[in-house]
């Protein structure tokens, strides 16, 4: 079956679901839809699309996109990729972990990653990062909080070999020597 | 099947190596004969791929080196632990020389990449591993006068490689002076017609550009 | 044995013998020497009884993603060999292939047969290595272990002779390998495989009919075919629960297609079979690799520099697009989903890590054991925490 | 040679005689034993920690431990020295007294089983007549110490490692004692040099099927009573760490070790005086013999360390109960049969043939009894 032919596929058994194919992959315009999709994908006789390979996120700076990778045990000559995309700032998407327990893991790093809400997923928790961490490491505007903080060793070694280091970092690699409240600096880094 | 006969079968392969471990010769590869190595005293053939952390090299005095720092493997390395400031003359010009060539030996992950992007045969990776120290700062932070080995270091610990990077260079270099002469020669023949041609003005023109080296180049 | 534990947890749940009792958390981990690394397992326990399981992980996480979209395609290389630190080659294996599958580069048949046999010596490599770590997390003080490193050195050393490094390999290039096997290490390879099989048999006969490794093993960690489908396992573990699924057989990726093999199927699912499993697939392993060493011919190494984007591996710019690839790693399916913006660097490298989705039904599977099985368990599902956490 | 150590004690409470008056004789006498005892069990200990490194790594195909001394034979001292510089960590919550009892109490018994162990012809420390008694009630004490130390660490693997080691000793105890009987049904006597008296001639009791089992049951609970591989669950370092002493360091932490060591080697001793024939054997000096035997038992201790995973604790007590217990009564049962038909001969046919038909029947009846225990054959297929 060709893409076109497994998204006539769907759209005949569900209609009302919105697919556009996209790069070899089908988007589910919908969010909300994606659970009825892929619950029909893994009974449907013909795909039995029953291995939920992998999920993942991707974010494209104007929305973030969900990736999943479906294949098949019983039918092994196809795999399907479909996507949803959600908007950065309330990237709702529903959970697939009442259908494939697979999902649990993966979904729990992509909302660590990249912050989205899985509806429905019973565990819902950071799984890589620490409890209580700030912010979403792989979003492409992640700032890390400390990326400007220079060591105390840093400096040294930047000033022997002749960089001039700003006033600002000193004073913060000193703060943070003596355990001190640490403050952002706002100028730029200035190591080349 | 008796209850306990598996664990004595397996208990007779353990005392098989028991008694192998005495009859067998070490380090012959056979079941049971002794594998370990005792280490400061004896080691293990090197091999001739064996990379661990880069050195530098140069051929005859330290001065020449053949890095003519133009940063590639800097860029290039994935821990981005290399660090290089070229050189300046008097005017301030920079120089094709590292002034400062750093590796961080705690962040280098042994990849060889740099010995692999490398376009100049600067940087190989060396044989040497027992380089703990007591200071992870000073003592791994690797300068340049430290990272600077002879070229017959390299012949030493990898000659097949050795040979090769050399003929290679060799034919480089030949290629150079014959591209050289060439350029050279065109450039007497250009200035011979202009001389010729321009006789009359009697202005001179020469040109001694240095040639480019043959390689890919810096993409900078 | 499991039905009558199962009765008696019951009568211990039900109360009646008016003793009171209390539940133990336990921390396994992540110090702990049975862990395979710093792995964390919140253990509740009743007396000795696994009452619920929560694996925690992360102490080991480095956000390789991140550093991967930051660094070029090639510079992600060596540090796909941090990933599973056992089996660095099938990671090369899957990263190559799958910035090949987004650069479209055909690979000469050369370099397609030394990575086949680079990634079955991974296997082998990896497989003994499990099993006598499993063994150790039984109890077995190291023997299994150190005849399994007593086998696996030799094939790391021909690893460190043809890559340079005996586990970080950094070998495989796109388009290619990094070097040519010369007719010297070729020969290495087979003497390596033409001994394996005397060590395996005397490793089965160690193993595999003592009667405390079967009763320790034996319908203990059971894995029922549907939740391993459901859950997405991949790997022996799958297999071991009797699912037919091995993508070097459904991808017919590389040349996997030329060889004939089988693929060993487990019968109840549990440590027995996933132990089992894996010893039989070693000896598929030794049919793939003389197989491989026979039908492998001089040629080219490396793929021509056709297409615009391997010209010069430095500015290796794949077009735009995605692309994702998995291998049949030893652990598992391992899989990279690449989006590729045209630049130096991946828009997106996401790595699907067998051993990460694998833990999924670490729960499942000890729930209602005891906590030397829940330790036996994990020790069955094979993880490495350098590609749990990432 | 045979009599040399009985000569050298004989020699000093001569002397001792010659100078100072009679009860200080009898004083030398006790002293003498008591430092020789004293003296002998920690440098066994630490040779046995050698032989055990060095076996288990030939096991393994590695070398062993060869670095302190040639083939490695200074490696006890310097790991005792080790043991004595190294910080005494107490856990703060710990409950300190207990904490600091429990290894000493651990020793103290192992020690004391040496006084009945007889080393050679007329070299047993202190002759009871009721030394196998002592002898079983003296190395169960153990496992206070060993509760008292999982208890006072206030670690929870500690807890566990203790709850098991009290359901394994309780247990492992009876099955051992009970091997025991047939011997002293045919010796008629609990003292240990009757034991080794009896079994002059080569009449070692190892010999007949009744004392073949008895003896390989004894051993096995004995391996459970000192803790020790495939039974090593109490300190089982994968599951919990180190059980009982996981919050003991230093020496308190190698008394533990010592203890554990000494009960290996009291444990083989027994086991060579009731069914191997104790320091009988031709030729060579008594004690000799007996410390060869003993050193074979350990050698096999060794070998199941180097080869066994340890079993689940649920396997473990069932192996005691559903297993030995009822193989050890059967075999009091086939010593008695073995009495009647021997008719004071140690070897006739019959009384050798009806046991050993009794006590393979009962193994292979037991074996069916505990088929859930059994290992399954399994039938992997291989597909495409």
């Amino acid at each position: 079956m060709t893409l076109d032919e497994v998204k006539r596929h769907i759209e005949k058994h569900l209609p009302g679901v919105a697919l556009k194919p996209v790069r070899e992959s089908l988007l589910v315009e919908n969010p909300l839809d994606l659970p009825r999709v892929v619950e029909f994908l893994k009974a449907d006789g013909v795909l039995q699309l029953n291995y939920l390979s992998s999920v993942t996120g991707v974010d494209y700076l104007t929305f973030l996109e969900c990736v999943y990778h479906l294949y098949s045990m019983e039918n092994k000559t196809y795999s399907l990729q479909l996507r949803v995309r959600v908007d950065r700032e309330n990237p709702h998407v529903p959970s697939l972990v009442p259908i494939f327990r697979g999902a649990e893991f993966q979904e729990r790093e992509a909302y660590d990653m990249y912050g989205f809400q899985f509806d429905g997923h019973p565990d819902l928790r950071r799984i890589l990062m620490w409890d209580g961490y700030v912010g979403y490491p792989m979003r492409k505007d992640y700032k890390q909080e400390d990326s400007e903080v220079l060591d105390r060793d840093d400096i040294e070694w930047l000033q022997k070999h002749g960089v001039s280091v700003a006033e600002e970092h000193i004073k913060m690699a000193e703060s943070l020597q003596t355990g001190g409240e640490s403050e952002q600096p706002e100028s730029e880094q200035t190591e080349g | 099947m008796f209850f306990g006969l598996g664990i004595l079968r397996g208990m007779n392969i353990t005392l098989m190596n028991f008694i192998r471990s005495y009859t067998r010769k070490r380090g012959s590869g056979e079941i049971g004969a002794l594998t370990t190595v005792q280490y400061p005293e004896e080691r293990l053939p090197e091999k001739e791929k064996f990379r661990n952390f880069p050195f530098l090299i140069y051929d005859d005095k330290p001065e020449d080196l053949r890095c003519v720092a133009c940063d590639i493997c800097a860029q290039d390395c994935p821990p981005r632990c290399i660090y290089i400031v070229k050189e300046t003359d008097e005017a301030g010009k920079p120089m094709k020389k590292p002034a400062v060539f750093d590796i961080d030996f705690t962040v280098c992950m042994n990849c060889g990449i740099c010995e692999e992007v490398c376009p100049f045969d600067a940087i190989f990776m060396d044989h040497e591993f027992e380089i703990a120290d007591s200071d992870r700062h000073d003592k791994l932070l690797y300068h340049r006068d430290d990272l600077l080995k002879t070229n017959e270091h390299f012949h030493k610990i990898r000659p097949n490689d050795g040979r090769e990077v050399d003929t290679r260079l060799a034919e480089a270099k030949e290629a150079k002076a014959k591209k050289d002469e060439a350029r050279k020669k065109a450039a007497e023949a250009k200035a011979a017609a202009k001389a010729k041609a321009e006789a009359e003005k009697a202005t001179e023109a020469k040109e001694d550009k240095p040639p480019e080296t043959e390689k890919e180049s810096d993409p900078q | 044995m499991f039905e009558k534990m199962r009765v008696k947890t019951k009568v211990i749940d039900s109360g009646k013998s008016g003793l009171d009792t209390q539940t133990l958390e336990v921390n396994v981990g992540p110090q702990h020497p049975s862990t395979h690394g710093v792995f964390r397992m919140t253990i509740v326990l009743d007396g000795e009884v696994v009452k619920s399981l929560r694996p925690v992980m992360g102490y080991l996480h480095r956000n390789h993603e991140q550093i991967a979209e930051n660094i070029t395609y090639s510079a992600s290389m060596p540090y796909t060999d941090r990933l599973d630190y056992f089996n660095s080659m099938s990671n090369n294996q899957a990263w190559a292939m799958t910035v090949e599958q987004l650069a479209e580069v055909e690979i000469p048949d050369r370099a397609e047969y030394i990575r086949v046999i680079m990634s079955e010596l991974t296997r082998l490599v990896n497989h003994v290595s499990v099993i006598g770590f499993l063994l150790n997390d039984m109890g077995a003080f190291f023997t299994p272990t150190l005849f399994a490193f007593r086998e696996r050195e030799k094939v790391l050393d021909v690893f460190e002779a043809v890559s340079g490094s005996r586990m970080m390999c950094n070998y495989l290039r796109f388009g290619g390998v990094n070097r040519d096997l010369t007719d010297d290490q070729l020969g290495q390879i087979k003497k390596i495989v033409a001994d394996f099989p005397a060590f395996l048999d005397e490793f089965e006969t160690l193993l595999a009919q003592n009667e405390i490794v079967c009763m320790r093993c034996q319908n203990v960690g059971v894995l029922p075919a549907e939740l391993a489908i459901n859950a997405s396992i991949t790997g022996p573990m799958l297999r071991a629960s009797g699912v037919n699924y091995d993508i070097r057989k459904v991808d017919q990726y590389s040349v996997y297609d030329r060889f004939e093999f089988k693929i060993p199927l487990g019968e109840k699912g549990d440590v027995y079979d996933r132990y089992y499993v894996r010893m039989l697939e070693m000896r598929e392993s030794l049919k793939i690799l003389n197989q491989a060493l026979e039908q492998i011919e001089p040629g080219p190494f490396m793929a021509p520099k056709v297409p615009a984007c391997l010209k010069n591996p430095r500015n290796f710019k794949p077009p735009v697009g995605e692309a994702y690839g998995r291998v049949e790693a030893p652990k598992g399916e391992l899989g990279f989903y690449v989006v590729s913006d045209g630049s130096k660097e991946p828009w997106r490298y996401h790595v699907r890590a067998p051993s990460f989705i694998n833990l999924t039904v670490l729960e499942a599977m000890c729930i209602g054991y005891k906590l030397a099985d829940a330790i036996v368990i994990l020790g069955s599902i094979d993880i490495v925490l350098g590609e749990v956490d990432r | 040679m045979d009599q040399m150590f009985v000569n050298i004690k004989a020699a000093l409470v001569g002397l001792s005689d010659k100078v100072f008056p009679d009860w200080v004789g009898v004083l030398v006498s006790i002293a003498v034993s008591i430092v020789a005892i004293a003296l002998l069990g920690p440098l066994i200990m630490m040779y046995l920690t050698l032989i055990e490194r060095k076996v288990v790594a030939r096991m393994q195909n590695r070398i062993g431990p060869n670095r302190v001394g040639k083939y490695g034979l200074l490696q006890p001292l310097a790991d005792g020295v080790k043991m004595l510089i190294k910080e005494d960590i107490v856990p703060r919550n710990a409950d300190k007294v207990l904490h600091l009892l429990a290894p000493i109490l651990i020793v103290a018994p192992a020690l004391l089983v040496f006084a009945v162990l007889p080393f050679g012809r007329n070299m047993t420390a202190v002759d009871l007549n009721v030394g196998i008694l002592f002898f079983a009630a003296i190395s169960s004490i153990g496992t206070i110490g060993i509760f008292m130390a999982a208890w006072g660490s206030n670690n929870k693997f500690s807890v566990l490692g203790g709850m098991r080691s009290v359901a394994q000793m309780i247990s492992y105890e009876i099955p051992m004692v009970m091997s025991v009987v047939p011997v002293l049904l045919a010796v008629g006597s609990l003292s240990t040099n009757a034991i080794v008296e009896a079994q002059a001639d080569w009449h070692w009791f190892v010999f007949t099927p009744w004392g073949f089992l008895g003896c390989v049951i004894f051993f096995l609970c004995g391996v459970a009573e000192c803790n020790r591989s495939p039974f090593d669950l109490a300190e089982a370092e994968s599951e919990i760490i180190a059980g009982f002493h996981t919050e003991y360091s230093g020496m308190k932490f190698a008394l533990f070790y010592m203890a554990e060591f000494m009960s290996a080697f009291t444990i083989s001793g027994m086991t060579t005086t009731l069914f191997l024939g104790g320091w009988q054997g031709p030729l060579l000096p008594s004690w000799l013999w007996f410390f060869l035997k003993t050193y074979g038992l350990i050698f096999i201790m060794l070998w199941f360390r180097a080869t066994l995973p340890r079993l689940r604790v649920d396997q473990l007590m069932a192996l005691a109960w559903k297993f030995l217990l009822p193989l050890s009564l059967v075999n009091i049962v086939a010593t008695c049969i073995w009495h009647f038909l021997s008719d004071e001969a140690f070897f006739t046919p019959a009384a050798f043939l009806v046991p050993l038909a009794l006590l393979v029947f009962s193994y292979w009846g037991l074996m069916k009894l505990n088929q859930p225990y059994m290992p399954e054959k399994r039938v992997y297929p291989l597909v495409d």
